[in-house]
């Protein structure tokens, strides 16, 4: 009994601590005063918390600024990634199997190219299209479904759709994109969900992109302000981490509404299910 | 007729950048100058001399050997670990999920003060097992593992994927299982390892290209190539030939190499796997 | 918004911390309400690197920036392209600027074949010694003064050290050593127009000071060792109060100035025993992209920037040393409210102020340099032969590309 | 309702169909009149969902080709053919409640709100399920689910129904239930429904005619009752009747026949003490109405290759009879039984045809 | 074989099991005689799946005790109990041969190689699969996983085989073929064999005994002919024939019965021109071997609540006759019907129990 208690909460309760400890630390350390050396034993919480590093953030650069071009960008590129990523997902899902695997190990030579091997030469393309420092460039990888992943997420998800649902539907007059709309997206939710949340973490870091393409300082997204935290005072250790803290805590955040499904017991199911409720 | 935008998508943002890129890797351009003009194969003969470039074709390849290893079995572990339903196992989950969330530069700077030798947690925490600790970043092999210790965190999409994959396993398998007298061990290794086969190997395919190409940020941004070009991996050096120091078809050159050392190590995982007869 | 492509907007790339983009910024505003009729697009970024990245991109996809600024140690590369329009013409036929208004080592440092002027210098920092003077005052060892020898430093670090604090704080790098290696009459390189090797073995008096510099570290102790470094800056530990001297340019000012528990000034470097003064260039220029259809508006941006309004905004955020030499003799600079007092002291470097080299291939020698040259100084490979297969793993960089 | 010519016959000419390299039809021509029940039945992979998709045009031809009421309807996609198809899995949409349901393909093809509301409603009356409109499908019980399907094809109000497996997935007894309503739909509408089965039982039991199909062709056509009672081949003795025809090659204890396979069904086997074939039971079935003795004869036959094969397989021919229940028979008993010589079928044993 | 009193006697006492708020089981009692074979029959649901997997050990039982030729195994895991269980969709491991697949419980339990090799041989000689041993459980059609899966049983030389619906998942033939298997093999083994299934015609045929289950509890026990023809209440009189067993409350046509529920089958009514029931025939469904009447009468009953639940039905009673094919009956004809008197099920309309 009690050996069955520790296989099944106290190990993973250890593993789940060990993954969680970065993400405490990081809170924790933005909290201690600012200006203070950092203590030599380990501190699990510091003797004195403040806020101070939050409130001198805004101090050091247009932090408000900064985030909110970055929700902006998020809130543009976001919808685009999951219709592109659900589109091609629901076309994934009505190609025959054979195709369907072509099809998949084309998304894993994707992959292979390295991403610094297409920085400078889609510079050019954004500079044709006459694009260059606006978000479009940052859009780029929504276009891309920002990663093969979330396309497979949605081609699996669009796999608990039966066949004879859409020809059930071709047969009552509804064109393709009509069926994407109205019988396949509205059953997968969950994998909507999902997607978003994953699109979210993805734009919301992204920091090569905005680097490379944007150049007006004041449409600068957060990634890239907290590089310039990173040049500050070294003592500043609360600072960075309360500005590492920012950048991460909207991505903790929406990850936990997207864990009850993708976390789930079974996710397959609670991704498929949710047609409704 | 679905793939099409996304299928538009990967020619103009990834095709045809990749072909100019590979075009580029026979000029002498620079990236300043616009240009450039043939040079055969002078940055090969280049290649071939370059020391450093052997450096840091072996810092990718310990990368890759151990990285890849230790992160799937990370993501293996914890996915079956976790995945049989018990009250709060979502919140077990979570936790290992989270710092996969977190963004590439702050998940560096965060590793710069948990490896920090004197005030980082994870010195302070050998500590309390009477280690004096390291100063990770300052030794070639330590900054190489301290690198891969960043690394074995954000492991959330194959953790995902595993915990899908097992939880399609069915049930009825364990217990058929059971009741022939297989135990939770022999149960793992008969049962759930060999029907995970398939996506262990896609995972590691996957991870492989990952684990080359892709986590560059972080590596960057942590020990940039030091100490002693230790963590200068592959993406690193080209990054920085191609945008510090002006030789950017030198590094379009790299990025061939780096595609093909892909491949080939993709094809021999592959080969292998097909020897272990784990696919049919 | 046609600002990339049209006549009424430039693109200035700059690089800088927080609090130095907000002084370039200021500035930027400035020039916008003294010429209303050109739009500047500031875009910052924070380190080196990145400018470098976005450098590249910009260059290679066709739409570089009108102006962007650029260390000297690294516009060879771009000058040996021919991707910057040479300043010199602009600024002979300039009537805001006269070429006898800057310090003449700066504008040396960026004439890329050495005659024509490629781009316009905008700071002239040397290397400095910042000290704790309430440190100095409790160990009871002198302050510092000009004419200092290397044997009077040593004493004062020798003294300084102990009790959790050290003497020295320098990170090994070729900037940092150079200094020494030119005091003693040595050289870094064998011929500083066209190296092509490191010469730290090969000349006795640029080994000597070599040695000199590692036994900091390694024989006296007086520099914070590994762990300790790594853990924690010396700047921070300068800041903190337990470091008495801390090696940097003009740069660490700013931060400097947020110091209330002491007092602080800043020292010449100390003199090679028989050799000379001597001391490194820093210095960033404001560069023009080739081939860009607005260098007039771009250069009117450059005018403003070195003029003396343009120079006394940023010398007012203590980051710079104004290359302008009326600007920087007058009280703006020598006698500002803050630290540090001795402000004089950048000023009298300028005679003995020394470049490195300024090929296309500088910038990856020198970083290659400084990641060999840290294993040598905290001891992680053994002294001659790290020094020996650091020559020879450099050597093969100075040679340029195929072209 | 109609006038003139009732719409809604059907004519397939020569129709094949490959699936990669899997043949589902090899040249099939079937012709279904209008207003007729029609059921197509045949082993799994036969091709019967095949013939349905081909008429509701969700899948092309490879050759040959499909007319309605005379008319070639290859290039009309499916929604303008006025055909409507009930899925095994009734297809309903999850997401949607029983009217949207019934609403969808009204709103798709912008029929005007009211009008579109109207016509759910009567389909939905028509076959009781107006109380159930607010639930979800996945509220419902099989039957339900199963009415719901039907009343969406219903508001089509197509000339044609195509009907695959309708019934695979519901229980015996709502099986029983449903079927019955079908038939009475068809009775009332009498529209053109063709009707896809792979059990042998239901296709007796619904539909005018039966088509039995095996690999992609057609073997037989014609009424229930005629099929069985004169299977045009071994495969359609085969399969239609449970438990099966019972056949021996040679004819063996059925009477000599060489070069004949003969065919005696288990009901035409009667038990009689003058028999002419001694068997041995082997097992019993009771099946509570009537019972199946598993028996085995000794072969008798002339056939020098039938003979073979027995001794081979070390055995006598197999015979299973059907009888009443509660005979008092025990395995291990020997019996006598005589065959109905009327009802001994023959067939060519080279070709599988009737003789 | 065995010596002494065979293995593999099985009681259940008052077993419950519940799963999160729904229960499973609900006080089940029975005892399976050793080497006897017994058929758990229920609709979906009632806890059939449940029973044996308490037997089985997959699951613990809240109340109750199992007890396995008398000693109580609650506390014996799976593999321990010399138990071996055949699942519906027959969980063979698909990543293994067939020969891998009999070898998986030998090479577990360590058996020496050439041993294994020989018993896994012995078992799939005896299913006729030695032919399959090298092809992947995917490679096979339903039948022949089926056997592997037996096979696969056998090979454990248990003394109780718990079989959860095997054939479920196999059409008509194959499933008649595979029962026959099923029978001869526990005709040879005379092993305890526990069978379930949902559907009611195969309870009647296999089986030396049936357990009709409902909801969690065990409604009847007995031989399958003795259910048949004595159902113990109306459920199992309901559930146990096709078509069901034809119940009048009030007893109506089939005689004045106040308070009382009359029964009779289908094939208990004949048509009879003098018979007193007079009917008309609704439809029809011809099944070869027989046919099947579906007519509707004229309630005459003196029973208040039944005539007035015919009335506000708006229609008479439903009577489902069996007969045989050929008997130029059709829709719309009116016939006559006499119920075989003897044949008249009584059941107490309050409880539904047999009186
Ligand atoms: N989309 C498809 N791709 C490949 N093969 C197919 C496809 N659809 C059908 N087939 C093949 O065509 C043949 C006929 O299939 P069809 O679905 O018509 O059979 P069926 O008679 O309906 O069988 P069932 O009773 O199992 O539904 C089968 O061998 C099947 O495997
Ligand atoms: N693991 C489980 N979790 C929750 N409920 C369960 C579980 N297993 C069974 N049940 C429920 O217990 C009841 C009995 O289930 P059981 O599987 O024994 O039925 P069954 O008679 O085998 O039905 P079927 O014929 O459909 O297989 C059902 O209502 C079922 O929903
Ligand atoms: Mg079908
Ligand atoms: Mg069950």
């Amino acid at each position: 009994m009690i050996s069955r208690l520790i296989g099944r909460f106290v190990v993973p309760a250890l593993f789940a601590a060990l993954f969680a400890a970065p993400l405490w630390f990081m809170a924790v350390g933005s909290l201690r005063p600012v200006g203070l050396p950092p203590p030599r034993t380990l501190e699990i919480f510091p003797p004195d918390p403040t806020v101070a590093a939050y409130t001198r953030l805004p101090e050091l650069m247009p932090l408000f600024r900064y985030l909110a071009n970055s929700a902006l960008v998020v809130a543009l590129a976001v919808p685009l990634t999951v219709v592109v990523a659900s589109l091609t997902g629901f076309g994934l899902r009505l190609l025959a199997s054979s195709a369907r695997r072509r099809v998949t190990i084309g998304l894993l030579v994707v992959l292979l190219v390295p991403v610094t091997a297409v920085w400078a030469t889609r510079f050019e393309l954004f500079r044709l299209a006459g694009v260059v420092d606006t978000y479009i460039p940052l859009l780029a990888p929504a276009m891309l479904a920002g990663s093969p992943f979330l396309v497979l997420l949605y081609a699996w998800s669009f796999g608990g759709v039966p066949n004879t649902q859409l020809e059930a539907a071709r047969l009552e007059g509804a064109r393709w994109i009509a069926i994407w709309r109205r019988v396949a997206l509205p059953q997968v939710r969950p994998a909507t969900l999902a997607v978003a949340v994953l699109a979210f973490t993805f734009h919301w870091a992204n920091f090569i992109d905005p680097l490379l393409y944007l150049h007006s300082g004041d449409r600068y997204t957060y990634a890239l302000g907290l590089q310039f935290l990173r040049l500050l005072n070294p003592t500043d250790w609360p600072l960075l981490m309360a500005g590492c803290v920012i950048a991460t805590a909207p991505c903790v955040l929406v990850f936990l509404l997207a864990q009850r499904i993708l976390l789930n017991d079974n996710p397959l199911v609670a991704l498929r299910s949710g047609g409704r409720r | 007729m679905f793939l099409a935008p996304y299928g538009v998508a990967v020619v103009l943002l990834i095709a045809l950048p990749a072909l100019l890129n590979f075009g580029y890797a026979f000029t002498d351009h620079t990236g300043l100058t616009r240009d450039p003009q043939f040079v055969g194969l002078a940055n090969l003969r280049r290649l071939l001399a370059d020391d450093f470039f052997l450096d840091s074709l072996e810092a990718s390849l310990f990368h890759v050997a151990v990285s890849v290893p230790l992160r799937l079995l990370a993501a293996v572990g914890l996915g079956l670990l976790l995945a049989a339903p018990r009250p709060g196992g979502r919140w077990f989950r979570t936790a290992v999920y989270l710092p996969t969330v977190i963004p590439d530069v702050a998940l560096a700077v965060l590793f710069l003060w948990v490896l920090n030798p004197l005030y980082g947690p994870l010195n302070q925490l050998l500590g309390l097992v009477g280690h004096p600790g390291f100063t990770w970043l300052a030794e070639p092999t330590t900054a190489r593992v301290g690198v891969i210790l960043m690394l074995l965190f954000p492991i959330g999409e194959g953790f995902i994927v595993v915990l899908a994959a097992r939880r399609m396993l069915d049930g009825r398998l364990y217990e058929a299982a059971a009741l022939e007298g297989c135990g939770p061990f022999g149960q793992l290794r008969r049962l759930t390892l060999p029907l995970l086969a398939p996506v262990l190997v896609l995972l590691v395919v996957r991870d492989t290209i990952l684990t080359l190409q892709v986590n560059f940020v972080p590596a960057y941004v942590l020990t940039d190539g030091r100490p002693a070009n230790a963590t200068q991996y592959l993406p690193v050096y080209i990054f920085d030939h191609a945008f510090e120091f002006s030789g950017f078809a030198y590094g379009a050159l790299i990025t061939i190499v780096l595609m093909a050392i892909s491949a080939v190590i993709i094809t021999a995982q592959l080969l292998t796997v097909r020897r272990w007869r784990v696919l049919r | 918004d046609d600002r990339t492509e049209g006549a009424s907007g430039i693109t200035v790339v700059l690089f800088g911390d927080a609090e130095e983009i907000a002084g370039y910024r200021t500035m930027v505003e400035a020039f916008e309400a003294a010429t209303p009729d050109v739009d500047v697009t500031l875009s910052p970024v924070a380190t080196q690197d990145e400018l470098m990245a976005k450098l590249t991109t910009s260059f290679a996809g066709g739409t570089p920036p009108d102006v962007f600024l650029l260390n000297y140690r690294r516009y060879g590369q771009f000058a040996a392209q021919g991707a910057i329009e040479p300043a010199q013409s602009y600024l002979d036929g300039s009537e805001a600027l006269d070429e006898g208004d800057f310090s003449p080592r700066a504008l040396d440092a960026f004439r890329f074949d050495g005659k024509a002027l490629t781009c316009m210098p905008q700071n002239l920092s040397s290397l400095v010694v910042y000290y704790n003077a309430d440190l100095f005052a409790k160990a009871g060892v002198p302050v510092p003064k000009a004419g200092w020898t290397w044997d009077n430093f040593l004493v004062t670090a020798k003294a300084l050290t102990g009790d959790g604090r050290y003497g020295v704080g320098v990170e090994p790098s070729v900037p940092r050593i150079a200094p020494f290696v030119w005091s003693n009459g040595g050289e870094l390189v064998d011929d500083p127009n066209r190296p092509t090797r490191l010469t730290l073995t090969g000349q006795p008096a640029t080994r000597k000071a070599v040695d000199w510099f590692l036994d900091l570290q390694l024989v006296h102790k007086v520099v914070p060792p590994d762990a300790e470094e790594q853990s924690e800056s010396s700047e921070a530990r300068f800041l903190r109060g337990t470091l008495g001297m801390y090696l940097n340019s003009r740069v660490a000012v700013p931060t400097l100035r947020t110091i209330k528990d002491f007092g602080w000034d800043v020292a010449p470097l100390p003199v090679a025993p028989g050799g000379a003064p001597a001391s490194i260039l820093h210095s960033d220029a404001y560069c023009m992209s080739a081939g860009r259809p607005n260098h007039t508006d771009a250069w009117r941006f450059i005018e403003f920037a070195m003029g003396p309004k343009g120079q006394g905004i940023l010398a007012e955020s203590g980051r710079t040393v104004p290359s302008r030499l009326d600007v920087a003799r007058s009280d703006a600079f020598l006698k500002p409210s803050l630290p540090p007092r001795s402000a004089q002291v950048y000023l009298d470097a300028d005679p003995h102020l020394r470049a490195t080299p300024r090929t296309a291939t500088w910038s990856r020698v020198e970083r290659e340099t400084d990641a060999l040259l840290e294993e040598l100084f905290y001891g992680r490979v053994e002294r001659e032969k790290g020094l020996r297969e650091l020559e020879e793993k450099i050597r093969p960089l100075f040679a340029e590309p195929p072209r | 309702m109609r006038v003139g010519v009732a719409p809604g016959q059907i004519r397939l000419e020569s129709l094949s169909k490959s699936y990669g390299r899997v043949t589902a039809l090899d040249g099939v021509d079937l012709e279904v009149r209008a207003g007729e029940l029609i059921t197509l039945v045949g082993p799994s992979g036969s091709g019967k969902s095949t013939i349905l998709r081909l008429i509701a045009g969700l899948d092309r031809p490879d050759a040959g080709r499909v007319l309605v009421d005379g008319k070639d309807v290859g290039r009309v996609p499916p929604h303008r053919r006025a055909i409507a198809m009930v899925f095994q899995d009734y297809a309903l949409y999850p997401h949607l409640t029983v009217r949207d349901n019934l609403l969808f393909g009204l709103r798709v093809r912008r029929v005007p709100r009211a009008e579109a509301d109207r016509q759910a409603r009567a389909a939905a009356e028509r076959l009781e399920i107006a109380d159930l409109l607010d639930r979800y499908p996945d509220q419902m019980s099989g039957g339900q689910r199963q009415r719901v399907a039907l009343a969406r094809a219903l508001v089509r109000d197509p000339s044609v129904y195509l009907l695959d497996e309708p019934l695979a997935s519901l229980d015996a007894q709502l099986r029983f239930a449903t079927r019955t309503d079908l038939l009475a739909m068809h009775q009332e509408l009498r529209t053109t429904m063709v009707h896809v089965t792979h059990d042998q039982a239901e296709a007796m039991t619904l539909g005018d005619r039966v088509v039995v199909l095996d690999r992609g062709r057609v073997r037989q056509v014609g009424p229930p009752q005629e099929v069985y009672d004169e299977p045009a081949d071994v495969f359609v003795a085969g399969f239609l009747g449970s438990p099966p025809m019972n056949l021996v090659v040679g004819g063996g204890v059925l009477g000599d026949a060489p070069g004949l396979t003969l065919g005696v069904r288990p009901e035409d086997l009667a038990l009689d003490p003058e028999g002419p074939i001694e068997v041995t039971v082997e097992a019993m079935e009771t099946l509570g109405s009537e019972a199946i003795l598993l028996t085995r004869a000794r072969a008798s036959t002339r056939d020098p290759a039938a003979a073979a094969a027995a001794a081979a397989a070390g055995a006598g021919v197999r015979l299973t009879v059907r009888t009443g229940p509660r005979h008092g028979v025990r395995p291990g008993d020997r019996l006598r039984l005589r065959p109905d010589p009327a009802r001994i079928h023959r067939f060519d044993t080279e070709t599988g045809r009737r003789r």
